[in-house]
C-alpha cells in the first residue's frame, strides 16, 4: 500500500501537466455545480421569507365566549401543516385595516361600530405551502362550526407558490443537470489522460504487471485529484463569494436577509462527491483501457 | 497430446497459424523449444519472427494451433494468470517498449515491483543489471533522450533484472555496435548456462553465429526445413 | 485551403476518438451555459410579469373637470418613465374595493355616498422599474396641482424590484462565470487533445511542413468541433426542454405565462460563440504546442 | 572565413560543440561535406552520430561552433525558414519517426503536400517510391501493425519520395535483414549517382562496405582521425 502511494506520488509529479489538466478540470465543474448551488440555496432563501408572508385568515362567528377562543386556538393548532397560530381580536383587525388604507380615511368616518370579526391568522409550515395543501387546511377550518369564513392570502400568492416550487423543482433539475455534466467533462478528461497514457499501460502489463499493480497509483491519483480539484473550486468559490457579497449587500442594502455560503456540511459533500468522481473516472477509464 | 511429445519441452508451438485481418503471418509452424536451449529465429523482414513471439507472451492470440509455455496452454489460460506468464518471461522487445515519463532506473525497477520484490534489494539488482549493460551512468536519464543504443541496452536490463526462466529477444543488438553488442551477447549467454531459455529473433548474420544455438529459418510465416 | 479541409476532414476520421471527447466536452459546456441561459431568461419572464403588477395610484382633488381629465392624463403620459396611464372613476374605484374585500361586505354597508376619489393607474416602463425612480416619479406627480396624494404599491414591491434586479445581476454574473468556466474546459480539453498529438505535429515539423500547414487542419477541425459541438449542446438542451416543459405546463397549470426557449439569435450567437471557443483554444493550444 | 575553405562544400561543420545539459556529446567536430560526397558517420552507441545529425536539420542547435547548409548558416537562420531548410533533406531517422495515426500512404505524401505539389503528382510519385522499397501492399496500413523492417522500409520512402539535395540517413538498415537492406543500399547509390549528397550514420558494418565513400569515426562526441 505504501509502494502504491509513493508510486501515485512520483507518477504526478512524472505527468505534471495531465495531472494539473485534470484538477483544473475537476476545479471548475465543481465552481459550477457549488457556484449553482449557492445562488440556488440563497434564491431560495429570499423566495422564502416573502413565502413566509403567506398566512390563513380564519374570521370567527360574532360572540363567541373568550373563554373557547384559547381551546380552538389549540385545535387549530394541531392541525396538519400548521406552523402557528395567532389570535387577531376584531379591535386589532380594525387598526391594521386602518393603517393599511391610510389614503382612503374617509372610508372609516362614517363607521359607527366595528365591522370586522375576531381573526385567528395561521402560518402554515413551509414544506405545506402549496395549493392543495393550503385548499385543505382551508376547508377543515370552514368545518369548524365556530369559524365563519376562511381567507388565504390573495391569489397571487397561491400562485406565487406554485411558482416557487417551479422554481425549485427547475434549481433542482438544473443542479441535477450540472452534476451530471461535471460527471461527464471529470470522466471526459481523465479517459483522455489514460488514452494519452495507454501506451505506458500496455506496457506495463507486458511486462508482467498484474492490473491491480498498476490500477492502484491511478485510483490513488483520481482520489487526490478529486479532492484537491474539489477543495480548490470551492476555495475559489468562496473567495468570489466575499467579493461579490460584501459589494452586493453594500449597494443593495439588502439589511432584510443575510446572503449565506454554503453550510460545512454541504461543503463536505461536495469535496466527498468530487473525491468520488475522481475515483470514478480512473475506475471507468482504466476499465475501458485495460480491456483487451 | 504434445504433452507427451517431451517431457523436457519447455514452450511447445504445435500447428499454429496466425491471421492478422486478411493477411497470413504465420502458417502452420510446429516448434519444440527444450529447457535451456538456445533457439535463433531469422528471416526476412515480415516473415513473422516478432509475430511468433508475441504469441509466446499473449500480445496476440493464435488464429488455428496450440501453444504451451512452461505448462501452461495459453489458449486456456485465464486473463488474470497471464501477469503470472509474463513474469516468467524475460522480454526484449524490437521497439524496446521503455516508458518515456520514467526514468531508467523506474522503467527496469518495474519489474521487480510488480513481483514484489523488497525495495532495497530492487536498488541493489537494477543498479547492478544496469551496470552490466553499461548504462548506469544514465540511471536517472529518461529514455527519450537516449541513443538509440542506449535505448536498447535498457531494454535489455529490463527483461533480465527478473530472473526470467525464458528470455524472449526480438532483434536485441539491432541498434548495437559490435562492441556493445557482445556484452549483450556475453550476458545472454551467461544466462543460458545458469539454465535459461533463449529465444531470439534476428537477422543479424554475427549475431547468429556469435550466440550459437539451433536456427531456423521463418519466410512468409513459414518454417522451412533446416538447410 | 480545399486540401487543408480535405486534411481536416481525414484527420477527424483518424483521431475519432480525441474528437469526439472535445466534441462532447464543448457540447457539454455549452449546454451548461444555455441551460442556464434559458432558466434565467424564463425566471426574468416571470419575475417581469409580476413586477407589471406595480402601479402608482394617483387620486385626484374632488372635482375636477371631466373636461380636464384628459388633458391632465396626456400631461401624465409625458412624464419620463410612464408606459400608460389609465384613468379610474370614483364608482370603478369602489367596485373595484368592494370586489377585493367581499368577506367583509358589513365595511360598506353604512355607507351614504361614495368616500373614493377619482384615480389615475399608472404603470411605469419596465426599465425604471426602481425605487428610485418610482420615487422620483411620484414626487413629481404630486407636484401637479390637480393630484391630491400619490400610492404606489405596497412597501415589499418596491424591495422587490430590488430584489428582481439583484437577481438580474447574479443571473447575469453567474452566466458569466459559466460562460468563461466552459471556455476554460473546452481550451483544457483542446490542449490535452493536442498534448496527447504532440509527436504527430513534431514529426510534420521534422519533414518539413511548414507551421501555417500544420496549423491549417486543425483550425478547421476546431472550428468544426465548436460548431458541432455547440449545435449538440442546445440540440439536447431543446429536446429535454420540450419534454421538461409540457410536463411542467400541465402539472402547474401555468396557464398565465408561456414557458419559451431562447431566440433564434441567441441560438445564433451561442453556436457562433462555441465555434469561435473552438477555434480559439486550438490557436493558444497549437501556439504552445509548436513553440520550439 | 568558412566559405572560402571550399566552394564545393554543401556542408560544412566547423568546430562544432554540444552540450546536453552536462553531458558532452560532440566536441570539438570538424567536418566538410563536398556536393555529391557519400559520407559515413561510424561509431559506437552514444558516440553522438544522431546528434551530429540532429544539427544538421536543426531539430537540436550547436552549444558552440558553425554549421552550414547549402549556403545556409543554421545558426541565422529564421524560425520561418527551417521548413524550406528540411525540405532540402531527406531525413531516415533512427526511431523512424512514422506518424502511427496516418496511413503508409499518408505518412509518405504529406512530404509533398508540405511542399505543395500536385495532388496527382502525388499519388503517382508516392506509390512508385513505396514500390521500389516494397511496400506497395501495405499502402493503407497504419505503421503500428507493421513490423520493424516494413517501418524502415516506409520511413526511407518517406526522406527520398521528395528528391532531396541531402539524405540524412541514421541507421537506414538497422531493422532489415540484407536482402532488403540491400534493396535500400542500391535505392541511396541510385539517389547519390543522380547527385544527391549522402549521409550515413551506422555501425553496420556490412552497409559501410557495400554503399562506398569516405568514412569517419566518432567516439565519444570526438571525430577520429581517419586510420
Ligand atoms: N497487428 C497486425 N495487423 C496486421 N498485420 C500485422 C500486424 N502485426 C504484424 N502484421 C504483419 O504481419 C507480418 C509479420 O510481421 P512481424 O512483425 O512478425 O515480422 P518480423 O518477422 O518481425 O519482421 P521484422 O524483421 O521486419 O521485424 C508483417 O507483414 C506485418 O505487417
Ligand atoms: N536530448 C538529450 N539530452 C541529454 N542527453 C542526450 C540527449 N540526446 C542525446 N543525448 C546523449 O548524447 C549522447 C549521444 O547520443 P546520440 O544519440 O548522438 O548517440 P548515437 O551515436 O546516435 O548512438 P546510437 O548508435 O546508440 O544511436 C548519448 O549518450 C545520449 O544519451
Ligand atoms: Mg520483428
Ligand atoms: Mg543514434
Amino acid at each position: 500500500m505504501i509502494l502504491h502511494y509513493k508510486r501515485a506520488i512520483q507518477d504526478i509529479l512524472d505527468h505534471k501537466f495531465l495531472n494539473a489538466v485534470t484538477i483544473i478540470t475537476i476545479a471548475i465543474s465543481i465552481l459550477i455545480v457549488s457556484a449553482f448551488a449557492l445562488f440556488f440555496v440563497n434564491a431560495s432563501d429570499i423566495i422564502s421569507s416573502w413565502q413566509k408572508g403567506v398566512r390563513i385568515m380564519a374570521y370567527l362567528r360574532p360572540n363567541i365566549p373568550h373563554a373557547d377562543i384559547g381551546a380552538l386556538k389549540l385545535k387549530i393548532q394541531d392541525f396538519y401543516g400548521v406552523q402557528n397560530v395567532k389570535f387577531i381580536s376584531k379591535e386589532e383587525g380594525l387598526q391594521m385595516l386602518k393603517d393599511q388604507m391610510k389614503r382612503q380615511p374617509s372610508l372609516f368616518v362614517d363607521l359607527k361600530e366595528n365591522p370586522l370579526p375576531d381573526a385567528f391568522a395561521i402560518r402554515m409550515i413551509p414544506t405545506s405551502k402549496n395549493r392543495e395543501k393550503i385548499e385543505g387546511l382551508t376547508t377543515r377550518l370552514e368545518a369548524l362550526p365556530e369559524i365563519n369564513d376562511v381567507e388565504y392570502g390573495h391569489r397571487w400568492l397561491a400562485r406565487f407558490t406554485n411558482i416557487f416550487n417551479l422554481f425549485k423543482l427547475t434549481g433542482f433539475a438544473l443542479g441535477g443537470l450540472f452534476s451530471v455534466a461535471a460527471v461527464f467533462i471529470v470522466a471526459n478528461t481523465i479517459r483522455l489522460v489514460l488514452y494519452t497514457r495507454r501506451e505506458e499501460l500496455e506496457i506495463m502489463r507486458l511486462v508482467g504487471a498484474a492490473d491491480s499493480f498498476i490500477k492502484a497509483p491511478f485510483y490513488i491519483e483520481g482520489i487526490i485529484q478529486g479532492a484537491l480539484g474539489g477543495t480548490i473550486g470551492l476555495a475559489v468559490l468562496f473567495v468570489t463569494f466575499l467579493i461579490v457579497s460584501s459589494n452586493v449587500q453594500q449597494s443593495f442594502a439588502l439589511d432584510f436577509f443575510t446572503v449565506r455560503f454554503l453550510s460545512i456540511k454541504v461543503y463536505g459533500t461536495i469535496i466527498f462527491c468530487s473525491t468520488c468522481v475522481g475515483w470514478l473516472g480512473c475506475y471507468l477509464s482504466l476499465k475501458q483501457f485495460l480491456k483487451s | 497430446m504434445i504433452d507427451t511429445q517431451s517431457k523436457n519441452s519447455i514452450i511447445q508451438i504445435f500447428r499454429v497459424y496466425k491471421k492478422y485481418g486478411g493477411k497470413h503471418a504465420l502458417t502452420d509452424v510446429t516448434l519444440d523449444i527444450p529447457k535451456n536451449d538456445s533457439l535463433l529465429i531469422s528471416g526476412p523482414s515480415g516473415a513473422g519472427k516478432t509475430t511468433l513471439l508475441k504469441l509466446l507472451y499473449l500480445a496476440e492470440k493464435v488464429s488455428a494451433g496450440q501453444v504451451l509455455v512452461d505448462g501452461m496452454n495459453l489458449a486456456r489460460i485465464s486473463r488474470k494468470r497471464i501477469p503470472f506468464l509474463r513474469r516468467k518471461l524475460g522480454i526484449i522487445f524490437q521497439d524496446y517498449k521503455l516508458i518515456p515519463t520514467k526514468t531508467v532506473f523506474d522503467n527496469v525497477a518495474i519489474v521487480l515491483e510488480a513481483m514484489g520484490t523488497k525495495r532495497r534489494l530492487i536498488q541493489k539488482k537494477v543498479k547492478s543489471v544496469l551496470r552490466t549493460v553499461g548504462m548506469e551512468e544514465r540511471i536517472n536519464s529518461f529514455p527519450p533522450i537516449l541513443s538509440g543504443g542506449e535505448q536498447q541496452r535498457v531494454a535489455v536490463a529490463r527483461a533480465v533484472v527478473g530472473d526470467p526462466i525464458i528470455i524472449l529477444a526480438d532483434e536485441p543488438t539491432g541498434s548495437l555496435d559490435s562492441d556493445s553488442a557482445n556484452i549483450i551477447i556475453e550476458l545472454l549467454k551467461k544466462f543460458h548456462t545458469r539454465g535459461t531459455t533463449l529465444v531470439i529473433a534476428t537477422h543479424d548474420k554475427e549475431l547468429l553465429n556469435k550466440i550459437g544455438g539451433r536456427i531456423v529459418h521463418l519466410k512468409q510465416g513459414c518454417l522451412q526445413p533446416s538447410a
